[in-house]
């Protein structure tokens, strides 16, 4: 199974959130990060400009069959694609086993993501 | 007692429950306008400054203030109780409340509450009650040929509170982090307890200036009228003028300086809202709406001392603008047989008069402030470690956050 | 001046300082029904709704809506300053003021600050104060042979400001995201701003409503009196009773509606607070209840007019139902010698006034907002980038989070 | 009607709408202190409580509690509606409406919201009315020979709440995974809207207390000004304290426990406000502000009922007290003709007359709410499931979480 | 050594929390993430559904030691399941190196967890 | 690629990414998590002393080349270290792949990170 992690602008969270409904990946998990990179937004508080390089960003974890990997990664590509600077990255590493909690099943096959 | 006399009481003391009110609008603005972390701490200040002041007035300061004629100090007589004056008694204790509280908002993010303690008992026990005295309770700034004019407390009580805020924001120094080779901008946590805090506050002036009348009988009632309508529209004309300043200046109109923009109205307006025209008010909020906009910017980024709610520009400066510009705007004979301000003919009588009072009771508050400050700087010590300030006052000087 | 005529400024004045304190309550609800990112910028435009009337209406507003005693307009004369006549300023200073900050809320998190500006501008100084004078400055509607009623302002205030944010509404369109085939909850961030900013205004309402009897000496006290019965009844009945709707209709008791619920109750009311009997009150607050819930889910997903406050049916639509009821419910001889609601024999004669002023004051102020809307996105543009309004106006229109 | 009958109706009216507006201060208090995902279920009860006790009071509850001479009940007439004394019926309904949010707080977090409902009916249609019936309302406690005396209410309101929230904390039991073996803190989640509140109130009881002199004119107003003193003067005291004893004990002060004791030393001279001295007032909140932190500690960690906001301490031990020190600190004559405190030489008569009070009252409020709760738990279920509780009541009494 | 992630439900953490306490694993991290999966939520806003998908979890994180993955999965399965759908996934991998940041020793025998 | 995960305290964050700055390592993400471990802060409320043993910290996490591994790692624990107990760990991982979502590039070339 494969790891998949996104980091994507929060904006393009409902695109993405579609683009991979489409390829029948309902199941995933994100939570909020900071982004240090080169994309600035420039804040500015009481007259003092304060010109920062860290930018609220929605980190998606998906786990995946391998099968799968491929087509989960193009769909979160486009759909998270503005083309401007700052449309972040995707990383992928191995995950050796999984397990379902409630009824203790392990294996990708209980992985939803099919 | 006659209507008339009950009705006075009646509206002396309204007006200091609004005046009390303001308490909440200080403990919202300055914990909107400093992080989380301390969010706590600085309540917890604003908080005891009250409370501290509440029996410090009542057990010594009002009769400093008010107890005798003499040119420098009332009496010492310990806790007032005169059946009759008690109305009295507490719209000075939540005047006398105030000066204390604006120097919390400066020294936030850093100061040690016990040492903090000791400062608001003496500012609110021996400092303002002096100054105060000198032009209120009889002393020799109100008996001067040209008597100096601070009809609501521009200098009595917001300026003391600005300048000893300066000396002790100087005396402690900035916010780690504040000034690194260039100044940095250290955001406040929540706009809106800001923004809230300013309404509060508006609405306390309402009892602050047209309280000041100490009456509403007879013809004070349209006295009072004509007070609340000065005091209000040199605060919107303060907080437009600011916002469009801001926006000028930095692309963008900036809300938590266009809040100071409205305070700073209210302050410049405190002097002269019984002297003045409505036009006159609007363009007294309008300048200092200029002025607090540079003068903020001139203490943070020029003279490097770091005030997180801007207190030391508002109160401070705006205060003395606005108790000098009685001398420019005040009516004919509004403040006595044949004084006018500037404007209207009467020359700078007026206008020496209330520089003489700015400036002694400024030095008056900055010195005895900067004195006390570095008193308690080389005993108590005046700041939390550098670990406390890091992880924050509120878990450190109160063991808890306030945000859970 | 003798007693009676200071302790009636005195009400004046204290009226109006709990209406200015109305200001903080809209600007809280609209606040905490909206989202985090777009909350500084909420907040600034009720602030400048506040401070842009303050002096709008003492430049030119007063005068339009009280200057004169011709039937659409009064006068047109600059700056008013007229000794003995200040309290009066202040208190429609503070009512007009409202009128505005209700359209803010439901054009919330899309509009343009610089454009929302102008419309501010001239709905205070122009749309308000002309229907105004219609009803409560000697114009048409109260000079009919059964005037038109309305006691504290449900259509000179509420459904001016009401209709004017359906123009606005409409205009502007939708909120990204919220009908996409199917219609959206886009929930606000923080109820607990929003009770707060329900209570004040159910504490500014005190103001709002009894202080409109504009005198308490005399027969006025228990007037007076009786108005603060009624206002609180109708309010906690449209509170309870939209709590009740909205438990059988959505299976649990609605927070955010219920809020809503009470602030109907209190718009109703309104207009016929010193007319109806404290039951009476209690009944149109109750109907008031049921009308909020049904016509924000018809402005919602009917008319797909997206309003994220409300404020249309609580204003406008709640506003013209109590003027209306004021038909029905007005005690007999309450109004006028010989005229009383339908429920009290009195025919349907004031029932026809009270909807000839609702129809025509609510076209004015309808057809007034359309055009300037239209005209304001023609020309500036009503609306803020579809970038802009993904990543929050705070952030885009003021350069900084509220929030940090 | 003549300028003193006017001013005093004037007055009771503005201390009404301040004692309402002490509905927002518990509000923010109760809300500030529990969890966030219960926050807008403790906000919905509070609102409730008002909207349900203004209709509630107006329908039977004033006329239970004022309506005949009866030693133990007023009478029972239908929907209150007497010209004259509308102003009357205001200031006890928000009275009333006190009673019963003092409860919510101590069952916070944990409580059905319907059977809450059905609680805050009975409370303040019944309990309340009739208890206070036999204090304010002329019943038996009033006509003792030296008569009980709570001028404002430390044990009719407060005290009532505060025993009724006993009953009803220990009947439902604490929340999940308050004790497990040991005694766990659960901290509130917003210190802010804490002390906000409390800010609220503190301003509130200057209508609650001075207000109850139920008059201004004439001497009144020399009593209602040393009213606002002596409250002023106990809460101030109260919060030194009981910061002072939260740094002894804990090491550090404790900002949660420093608001309860601004309002322990309100509560506490609630009952006094009019019959002692400053300085009485003064030790009076001095010694609540130490009992409440003892008396906080004792509930939560030695009779384990769970207390989240510390209201059965605050209001049911400090009202307890401050009615008894009436009997010890009541100037000479200041309850009536050769009534002293046991200080003044007064002998222990009147400190029987208030055990008397105390005793009673207590017993009849606690007795009371205890078969109250018992019979809700026993048929409705006074507990939401514990998956409710884990879970947060918002979203499933409501629907929907009050933060997004 | 392996990474175990834990994805469960919030208010099983405290139990889960106990049962790895009492394996004497008594250190690990944790934040709030926001699942998206099949476990569905009802909220309702001023009379509209928006019946969502999107279930606030919390992400376990702990690195043991090879011989310790099992019985710390074991002790998360059993402390997070109740059974009732919702009740989320544990998923395994690999972590090549660890640093005791305050003394700078590296390698599993560094983990406080033994 | 390795993906360096630091668990580091929140108040030695502005001195890591200064540390990591030096080192040209200006591309990473961070978020907030909460620790169990020994480090204890005593927390009090209303009297009662909750000592917590869970601590805010800050998960640092960046994806770098092989060979910058041991530079990247040494930054981060200088910067890290005070040398009281509550330092923090850090955590080494392999990733297989990456992808830059503006361009739909991939490969370790394109991480900014040299
Ligand atoms: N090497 C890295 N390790 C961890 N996170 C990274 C790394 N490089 C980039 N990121 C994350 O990805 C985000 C995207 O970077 P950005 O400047 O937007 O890239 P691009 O120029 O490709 O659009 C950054 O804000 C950061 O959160
Ligand atoms: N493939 C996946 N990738 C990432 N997270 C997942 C994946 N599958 C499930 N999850 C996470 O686990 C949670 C549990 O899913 P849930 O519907 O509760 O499972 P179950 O039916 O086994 O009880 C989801 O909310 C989601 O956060
Ligand atoms: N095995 C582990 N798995 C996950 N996180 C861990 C593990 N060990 C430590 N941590 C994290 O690292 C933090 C550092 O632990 P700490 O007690 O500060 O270590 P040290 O004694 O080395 O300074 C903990 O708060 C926790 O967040």
């Amino acid at each position: 199974m494969k790891k998949i992690e996104a980091i994507i602008r929060l904006t393009q969270y409902e695109s993405v959130k579609k683009a991979l409904e489409e390829q029948d990946i309902t199941f995933f998990s994100y939570f909020d990060v900071r982004g240090v990179g080169t994309a600035r937004e420039g804040h500015l508080y009481r007259g003092t400009v304060y010109d920062t390089s860290i930018i609220e960003r929605r980190l998606i974890s998906i786990i995946v069959r391998d099968e799968n990997l491929e087509k989960t990664v193009q769909a979160l590509m486009s759909a998270a694609r503005t083309g401007e600077i700052g449309d972040g990255r995707i990383f992928v590493s191995t995950v050796e086993e999984t397990y379902r909690i409630r009824t203790g099943e392990s294996g990708p096959e209980t992985l939803y993501i099919k | 007692m006659d209507a008339n006399s009950a009705l006075d009481i009646l509206w002396i003391l309204i007006a200091g429950i609004l005046v009390f009110f303001m308490q909440a609008g200080f403990a919202l603005v300055e914990a909107g306008f400093t992080r989380a972390k301390n969010v706590g701490n600085i309540i917890m200040k604003n908080f005891m400054d009250f409370a501290l002041g509440s029996l410090l007035f009542w057990i010594v300061g009002y009769s400093i203030m008010y107890g005798g004629e003499g040119a420098f100090f009332g009496a010492f007589d310990l806790f007032y109780n005169v059946e009759g004056d008690m109305h009295n008694l507490f719209f000075q204790t939540v005047f006398a409340a105030t000066a204390a509280t604006i120097v919390s908002g400066a020294m936030a993010e850093r100061t040690k509450f016990s040492t903090y303690l000791v400062f608001s008992v003496v500012i609110t026990a021996v400092i303002y009650p002096i100054s105060g005295h000198w032009v209120w309770g009889g002393g020799w700034l109100s008996t001067m040929e040209t008597p100096f004019h601070d009809f609501a407390g521009s200098t009595v009580v917001h300026s003391v509170g600005g300048w000893a805020a300066l000396a002790g924001a100087w005396t402690i120094g900035p916010r780690l982090g504040k000034y690194n080779g260039k100044t940095n901008a250290i955001p406040g946590h929540n706009m809106v307890l800001g923004a809230l805090g300013v309404f509060i506050l508006w609405l306390g002036w309402f009892g602050f200036n047209p309280g000041s009348q100490l009456a509403i009988s007879g013809d004070n009632a349209n006295a009072v009228a004509g007070i609340v309508i000065t005091t209000n529209l040199a605060a919107a004309a303060g907080a437009l003028v600011t916002m469009f300043v801001t926006w000028f200046r930095y692309g963008k109109p900036d809300l938590s300086m266009t809040l100071n923009g409205a305070l700073a109205g209210l302050v410049a307006i405190t002097a002269g809202c019984a002297v003045v025209s409505p036009g006159g008010a609007a363009i007294i909020g309008a300048v200092a709406g200029v002025l607090v906009v540079f003068s903020i910017e001139f203490i943070d980024k020029k003279l490097k001392v770091d005030d997180p709610v801007g207190a030391i520009s508002v109160h401070g400066v705006c205060g003395a603008f606005g108790t000098l510009m009685v001398g420019f705007f005040a009516l004919p004979d509004a403040i006595g047989e044949g004084i006018s301000g500037v404007f209207y003919g009467g020359g700078f009588s007026s206008v020496i008069s209330q520089l003489i009072g700015i400036v002694s009771v400024g030095a008056w508050a900055f010195v005895g402030g900067l004195i006390l400050f570095q008193v308690l700087k080389a005993t108590m010590g005046l700041r939390v470690s550098e670990q406390e300030e890091r992880e924050g006052l509120d878990i450190h000087e109160h063991g808890q956050s306030s945000y859970n």
